[in-house]
């Protein structure tokens, strides 16, 4: 283990963050207490955490409706985006977006999008802006595995290879495209090979390890700034939840559920980190994220909606 | 025999009706049936999903995956592919899981579903029904919650059905099926679970026949599928205070029936249009232009619109539920006409 | 100073002077300049098209391939990177070479080049510019010959600019260039040899502003885009006849200058709108519900519109002839609103 | 050369008539005496007449604006396609397609696209039509190597090999796409490499060769009519007109024009059937093919205009 302790700390708590935020998620819509669709992103916290942390200020990348995992790898505060589920004027989009759209430039967040793909040019198009103003930023840009079929993704990727973006496609390989196994869908070997033709650099990896994930991504951005253009990761993982809370989950074997259970990138991360980190220090921190997480949504509950008034305005920014 | 079903129910049993009967109808999209990949696990013939919202629910039991296909993620590739489909004698029924989605496959239908037979002189049809799913009010956001009815309504060459009850939708989707054009068919999400006398036996509505909601003599409000019922609320309060609306549901957009909302304006005097959609180039302005030039002579007040904004959809709920009319903004819009007309 | 240049030219100073003083303006398009991979075969900075029209013509000599982009044909693939370089600091314009094309990369632009900020919160701005090709009478095809402004006009959060005269085409384009938002610039394929008095300096024309292109008081007539002159022609015949017609030219559709066309509506009391786009949920049923909702005391008569049919746009000369709107069909119009008075 | 005498004899009529054709709309287009775009052919006879001579009764293609040379590979008269260039009522599609919307059914033609790609999800669709109902047609798609990059060309390969659609898609790779260069624009080796995600068996084959190119079709039928799937054949070709016709075509070396010109499909079949038919004779057909050509245009230029009433036909079809 070569990176810092305080590194490791770091990425533990961003991991458990979002595991605990997303178990108070999966509660809320159990009981009905938030509206719309609650995608989480509980057995995915490896992907997130192994390649958000390494962007620079300045460099920005593109989510999708299962964003929050994202957000909270960035460290966007938990209190705004607990708001931004309920619909909150407190919410990171004063409550417009919603739970699918959690976005905030600040942090290099572009934003959820609702639409399977719809981010890949946006993230491609930051890319070569970047390069064309001469900044030595990059862009990342996440999808699924369903998202492979879209003519977006091809496009996307056909652009920046064409102009040599500095954008990094992460496909958070959860072998379902909602309800529909990988295996049904995907014509080619892998995901990663799909990049082939485009003569992208693309790994397949394993994405309940958050140190692989890493590593493949310090790799793609190092291609990135230093002009090496664009590249592909491939991080195989898994949902826990369903494709949205309330879906029942019929078409999973319980023994493939099981076993990536026992591929828990939280549990995955003790291992790893076994002998250099105290347990006990581990689940202090688990303990105060709970905790951060309790008050992120009492301060979300709390809060009050939008005013009215707010429905027509940011439709159009001024003119300068 | 009618019997009380839900929307959801009334388009589930219409499909079914018809393939029963037709063999060249297959279901074509993302999840209609679900689990694909894993019969494994599923038991034999169980749908997991049946659409998101259940209304292919069970086909896939009786007919299995030939005919009710789950695709990839794909919808210029399954839209087209139906397209392709029909010309060599098949009868497709896709579905585009939210209407909002329209812009990835927009120009398969724009340039080939609604051209071909146009364009290569009368001698191709596209008879397929591209079922999609409209509307706000249910807390999906700006992406999941348009109804876009208006960009397929301007195309020439496609039909556009939109059913506010489940009989309605059950008669519809029949025609639609066995129309030999291509077909638009928006579903509101909002609706599904509403009820109605349905019959059991397959029938047909015919498009651009009107549906007359409520008899009035006062005031005529056209209600687009889901405001239909937000208008027959209105209608209510209205009566109270001795106002007595028509409330029409066109129930087809393209073909529009000119006639009965001409006929009825022609009794009232008076017109409301009513829809949650944006108001620009939308079908409130179609119709109210329709009146403004044929029904002119009857008019004897402003044709008011009532409809959402001109902003995105927000998820915050009280600023969705702003967004969408409700019968206080009709009723206020009526009593604007009838203060006109004592002015 | 002003000179004479048709729309082409302006537009294509409007592009070099915009581009000469603000390095952030890249353009983006398939053939914007031509023939890349082949340099080796031009002479130094020549562009062997300038674009299907001409219209970027000889701004690869000055710029160079890094602010003039040939792309691949992938609309999705530029419209949206597009988007993406605009929110990091970028001002692109794009050109989708015929508006008909729309459909490959409408998702762009209706889920997000317009409802990022709104869903966002207001925190991010789009400010790109698409430009694209409109308009029938080039012998071009039902697919490559639509307008569809009111498919980008239904869209909250994108602005939609049309302009008819060069004067209007370069200050337009500067204003559109400037703008922080989703702009879409629509130009007509056969308007682009048109002359005007153009500045040689550059300028902007706020958007929302109508032009009146002809005084009158007899009847509002309101020309969509290259409508415009075919009204003014029209406006020519009706005065020999002693009626003396309003021109109206909105030149921006989102926003669109209301209070021009009711006033003058106000003033007439007779409106008819032209457009040569298809009939349904269009400008000029946009632009009649207006008037029959806020104008509607001043209005003496009908309002009518005269369009292209509910037909895609055939090939055929004569036919095609017969789709656009011509003089006769707007005297007509008019005409039937005098006898209606009288009646 | 196991072709038959009469099959030869076949192949050369289709591809001189062709040649014969587009020489008269390229002159009639110098001449100003036809509207709209006009979109020759000439140079890619072999692609057409190896390709289309193959299907069967009940085969279905679609094609793109540059179709005239496919319309006439499969033998639909050429005075419905000479009123059709023009517009007139003894058009194929009755003058309202006009020459970049060419379609004859009864010719399994379904019909020229306008949009780059447009065709071939439809194509796709076709090929699936025939299997699920059981025949044992193949549909065939048609498209230019500036065709790659489009949403619809991924989704429809994606399309055909989830659902082992019997299509063949044909490119049509003539290095141009308009004005831009192959090696500008493609990622890929070449484009039949691209076909490898997929599971799509592709070849790249010379396409100034009538006979390579009907060599790799019949591979590709057999494959397809046998349950085999998609297929995808990439024809290096060559247009010796412009973009369409007007334009000066400033971007070609007139090196490779010269070299192309060499290897002309004509030229080729003279010297491969040298020996086994008499140039005479191939000569002699490319005199009646001008004849008839000739009478074709007088034809279409004899005919009336559609009637105007027919603006407002052909919208909707009838109910049943
Ligand atoms: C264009 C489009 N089509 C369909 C949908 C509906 N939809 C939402 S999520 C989803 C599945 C996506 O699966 P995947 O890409 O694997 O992402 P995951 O949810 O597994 O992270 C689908 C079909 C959509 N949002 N956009
Ligand atoms: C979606 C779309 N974008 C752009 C165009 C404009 N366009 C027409 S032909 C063409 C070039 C196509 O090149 P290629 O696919 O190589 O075909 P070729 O003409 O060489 O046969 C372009 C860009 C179009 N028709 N459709
Ligand atoms: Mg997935
Ligand atoms: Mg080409």
């Amino acid at each position: 283990m070569t990176l810092a302790r305080e590194t490791l700390i770091d990425l533990w708590t961003r991991m458990i963050r979002i595991r605990r935020f997303e178990d108070r998620v999966a509660i809320i819509a159990a009981n009905n207490e938030a509206d719309g669709f609650l995608h989480t992103y509980s057995g995915q916290e490896a992907v997130a955490v192994g390649v958000l942390p390494l962007l620079n200020d300045g460099d920005a990348f593109t989510s999708t409706y299962r964003n929050h995992g994202h957000a909270i790898a960035r460290n966007i505060p938990l209190d705004g985006l607990a708001g931004e589920v309920y619909g909150k004027a407190n919410g990171v989009c004063r409550g417009k977006g919603g739970s699918m759209h959690v976005a905030d430039q600040d942090f290099g967040m572009i934003g959820g999008m609702g639409i399977v793909a719809g981010g890949l040019p946006i993230a491609t198009g930051a890319a070569y802006g970047y390069k064309y103003l001469g900044k030595d930023n990059v862009s990342a840009a996440f999808f699924g595995d369903g998202a492979v079929h879209q003519g977006a993704w091809h496009e996307s990727l056909d652009f920046a290879a064409l102009f040599q973006c500095p954008v990094i496609f992460v496909c958070e390989n959860n072998l379902y495209a909602e309800s529909t196994y990988i295996e049904y869908h995907l014509n080619a070997e892998s995901i990663s090979a799909m990049a082939a033709p485009y003569g992208i650099p693309a790994v397949q990896i394993d994405g309940m390890d958050v140190f692989a994930v890493r590593d493949a991504m310090e790799e793609a951005i190092e291609r990135g700034r230093s002009g090496g253009g664009p590249s592909l990761i491939e991080a195989m993982t898994y949902r826990y939840g369903g494709q949205y809370e309330g879906d029942n989950q019929l078409y999973k074997p319980a023994k493939e559920v099981t076993w990536w259970r026992e591929q828990d990138p939280l549990l995955r991360f003790r291992e790893t980190v076994d002998g250099i980190i105290d347990a006990a220090e581990l689940d202090a921190i688990d303990e105060q994220v709970q905790a951060e997480v309790t008050v992120a949504f009492d301060v979300a509950i709390a809060a009050p909606w939008p005013d009215v008034s707010e429905l027509t305005t940011d439709v159009y920014a001024p003119l300068a | 025999m009618t019997r009380t079903l839900n929307i959801k129910d009334a388009l589930n049993e219409a499909l079914r009706q018809e393939m029963e009967v037709d063999s060249r109808i297959v279901l074509m999209g993302e999840d209609i049936a679900g689990g694909a990949g894993r019969d494994d696990v599923n038991p034999e013939g169980t749908d997991c999903w049946g659409g998101v919202f259940g209304v292919t629910k069970d086909l896939l039991g009786q007919f299995g995956r030939e005919r009710v296909v789950d695709t990839a993620i794909a919808e210029t590739g399954f839209v087209g592919a139906a397209i392709g489909a029909s010309l060599v004698g098949m009868r497709p029924v896709v579905e585009i899981m939210f209407a909002d989605f329209i812009g990835t496959s927009y120009d398969q239908l724009l340039n080939h579903a609604a051209k071909l037979r146009y364009m290569y002189g009368g001698k191709v049809s596209v008879p397929i029904v591209v079922r999609t799913v409209t509307g706000a009010g249910f807390r999906a956001g700006a992406e999941h919650s348009q109804t876009l009815y208006s960009l397929y309504t301007h195309v020439p060459g496609l039909k556009v059905v939109a059913p506010s009850t489940a009989r309605d939708a059950k008669g519809l989707m029949l025609s639609a099926i066995r129309d030999p054009n291509p077909v638009i068919f928006m579903e509101h999400k909002r609706l599904y679970l509403l009820d109605d006398d349905v019959p059991e036996e397959p029938y047909t509505i015919p498009f651009g026949v009107a549906r007359i909601a409520r008899e009035g003599s006062d005031v005529t409000i056209v209600g687009v599928q889901k405001m239909v019922h937000t208008a027959l609320d209105a209608a209510k309060v209205l009566a109270e205070q001795g106002i007595e609306a028509e409330v029409i549901d066109p129930r087809t957009y393209s073909p529009l029936d000119e006639d009965t909302i001409l006929g009825s304006v022609e009794k009232t005097g008076r017109l409301v249009i009513v829809d949650e959609s944006h108001p620009r180039c939308s079908l409130p302005t179609d119709i109210s232009a329709l009146v403004a030039d044929k029904g002119f002579a009857s008019l004897r007040s402003p044709i008011k619109m009532v409809t959402g904004p001109h902003t995105p959809i927000p998820f915050s709920p009280p600023l969705e539920d702003a967004f969408i009319p409700d019968p206080d903004q009709i009723v206020a819009a009526v009593k604007s006409q009838f203060e006109y007309a004592t002015t």
